[in-house]
């Protein structure tokens, strides 16, 4: 039988290792799966390589996660906001590697790690010191970058609503990176609002399909990052 | 008088050797009776790759919902925590590692696990080819029933393939009527025989060596 | 303002010329835009580039516009079936020719066209004869093809409801290849089922978003392929 | 005394420029105010990169949605005819070339229509792109809006970026304070003076040289 509910998020992120490569859904704090990265600081796994889109706010969720000495590399668009202090010291102080990935591309190399296409080509960077050792490639007499897949060992997605064979769906515009990022890892671990059963999700309207999804842990209460920052809130 | 298995049962035995939970994808013919022998226990969740996860078995003609087929273009139903989604969506479960088991039809098997089982190359011949290539590349385990050889008696599993591949090197494990053989390192090697058939005779009947039972 | 509506799904196809490159969703009957195509044969655009699944059934719908000699050229995975005798017969008389692509290969060129990607790689094909002539090359020790992006001058598109943006949703298996010639095409024609106001489809449920979309034509009562073959029917 | 436009008039006069029904990307900063000037009988679909197509405006403080964003991490509103979708889908708009026009900020905009906006390039300085290369690619028509100097005086309508751009020659009109300018194969073309502003002192205040009308 297809079962997929863990009991905990501390239980659904417990194989996580060292040195294991980690997506995480998310754009800013909207879609962040707060309670799996907070599972993942108890946890204590280190030397994690995280791709996200941004680095974290204050000292909750992610950027709390490199707080903790975590995080040995960072894969992501934009790894500075108006509330971000982590990460920019680290990086200042060279404790912290980054790849910087432009935000379309990054989206694009989540999705081709699911769809198992190993390299694509793409105008974006062209021109640019972004595309500095990378394959360009002309086509029809225009010029494009080779970008290669990104794939990871576990992703963590935070959804609206899963069914018990792990159909998704998710809120408003904290779908973002979520989706493409189930699609990619090789274990996806999933923090959803309402946990329903199979048939209680229209067929027409999942956007993530099961198939996608190995573990799923209902959070029926999330906190939300902004909320804990307006808190001045830390963890642990 | 027992002669092997009939094609009931080697869907049945296939079925067996698919783990309880596993997404699998059943090509046309033998194979897709495999649905109708899932082991007691058991569940698994069946992709056709014309968009849908969670196919369920056809409906009773008068509730046949002509928006509701399978990749065969036969009707299907939907069963609870059925799932749509477009060709890219649908492939990039293919070929993107995340379907467990496909289960294939074929014309020739090779023991180096090559499969060629969309055209004779005949001249003339219209060539189609489906979702077949993508299957073969993408989906973790491929499985083949066939019947062991040919109506003319030539052997459908041979030391390489005449006709043009669908893919090389892919197949794991090959159920007919009457054996199951798997693909290794060394060939072909038999795992199991149907039951009143020995290993002489599935020898005789195979274009390649096949390696008995330890 | 948006003005997406045509009155007439002949209007809808006034100006596709000759010589263009057409899209055609839909898999077998399914979801297949049948009065678009019969508008289209209506209309008499010659020496067309058809891309589809398949190769039509019977003689109505695409089959009725390959038999009609508007077709030069078929791009699809799939062209026989059982009820499929218009292109097998122009084919063996050397009057129609045909670009065989594997269905994965086929949406994902598509897709490819739609998301501004001239080119990706699959293993798909490897080490057979419709590698032929085409790039090899490897990635972490395996061989994959690379193959083009797949643009079109015009898709015509089956659809469940539209809403006046272009908005568009599906019925079930008839979603297949429509929701990614939509984003290929440089003009993407619709025919819905049902037309509603901006607003009537939850954002949550929209398949294909309006910004692939150019025109719509409500066709309230869409007949279907296999009704028709059913009947004995053939077009004009 | 009139010193050309300010930041609404400058917004205002980009937006006149936009074709009605257009589909359109603002980033942040001074585009972000295009959306407040739309022409009358004028309707653009506004597009924000995080997933959505028909973006409203901002919420009243007690009636904020936490899970509805913009690209700039801003509260937002949906308008009716709305759509969300994943990233990977959001950049498809964006570089399929299905958005028809992006309003950007920007450091310096080149003669050949060079931009750059994503960095300084000094050392020590954390980079970060986001969506901005993107977009520069993709999108159809990219609009800039800016100071048409640094608060020190600099030029940003250069000769040749200093600054590490973000694309190359992409930019095909510039909305300043002191003027509209088009980047044309000629170099930088007046399309039009804010008034009161005379060609001369665009000409003194802009790093290149620039064609007057005609």
């Amino acid at each position: 039988m297809i079962k997929k509910k863990y009991a905990s998020v501390a239980s659904a992120v417990a194989d996580i290792h060292d040195g294991a490569t980690v997506m995480i859904g998310g754009f800013g704090a909207s879609g962040s799966p707060i309670e799996l990265i907070h599972a993942l600081i108890d946890h204590g796994a280190k030397d994690l390589t995280v791709i996200n889109n941004n680095t974290g706010n204050g000292e909750v969720g992610l950027a709390a996660l490199i707080g903790n000495g975590q995080v040995k590399k960072m894969i992501c668009s934009f790894p500075k906001s108006s509330q971000s202090r982590v990460f920019p010291k680290l990086y200042q102080e060279g404790l912290i590697e980054l790849e910087l990935v432009p935000q379309g591309t990054l989206a694009e190399r989540i999705r081709a790690a699911g769809a198992g296409i190993p390299a694509f080509y793409t105008p974006t960077t062209v021109g640019t010191v972004l595309a500095e050792g990378k394959e360009i490639r002309s086509f029809d007499g225009r010029e494009y970058v080779m970008e290669p897949w990104l794939q990871a060992d576990f992703a963590l997605v935070k959804c609206e609503m899963s069914d018990a064979v792990g159909n998704l769906t998710y809120n408003k515009t904290a779908r973002n990176f979520n989706p493409l990022m189930c699609m990619a890892a090789t274990t996806t671990i999933v923090q959803t609002r309402k946990l329903v059963n199979a048939g209680d999700i229209d067929p027409e309207h999942v956007i993530t399909p099961g198939i996608f999804v190995n573990r799923i842990v209902e959070v029926p209460q999330p906190v939300h990052e902004d909320i804990l920052i307006a808190q001045g809130r830390s963890y642990p | 008088m027992n002669t092997g298995w009939n094609r009931d049962q080697m869907a049945a035995r296939a079925a067996q050797d698919i783990p309880d939970g596993s997404y699998v994808n059943l090509g046309i013919g033998i194979p897709e009776l495999v649905a109708q022998h899932v082991p007691e226990g058991c569940e698994f969740i069946y992709h056709t790759e014309n968009g849908m996860l969670g196919m369920g078995p056809p409906p009773a003609e008068d509730e046949r919902d002509l928006d509701l087929m399978n990749a065969g273009k036969k009707y299907v139903t939907a069963m609870p925590g059925a799932a749509y989604f477009h060709h890219a969506d649908s492939f990039s479960m293919i070929r993107g590692g995340h379907i467990d088991v496909c289960v294939l039809g074929t014309m020739q098997v090779a023991e180096n696990g090559d499969i060629a089982n969309w055209s004779t190359g005949a001249p003339g011949a219209i060539p189609a080819v489906g979702g077949a290539m993508d299957l073969v590349q993408g989906v973790k385990h491929i499985y083949v029933i066939t019947q062991h050889t040919t109506r003319k008696g030539d052997p459908k599993l041979v030391d390489r393939c005449t006709y043009p591949l669908t893919g090389p090197g892919v197949v794991s494990r090959i159920f007919t009527d009457l054996a199951v053989v798997d693909v290794t390192p060394g060939g072909f090697q038999l795992v199991e025989l149907a039951p009143g058939i020995s290993f002489e005779e599935v020898q005789a009947k195979t274009g390649a060596s096949i390696l008995p039972l330890a």
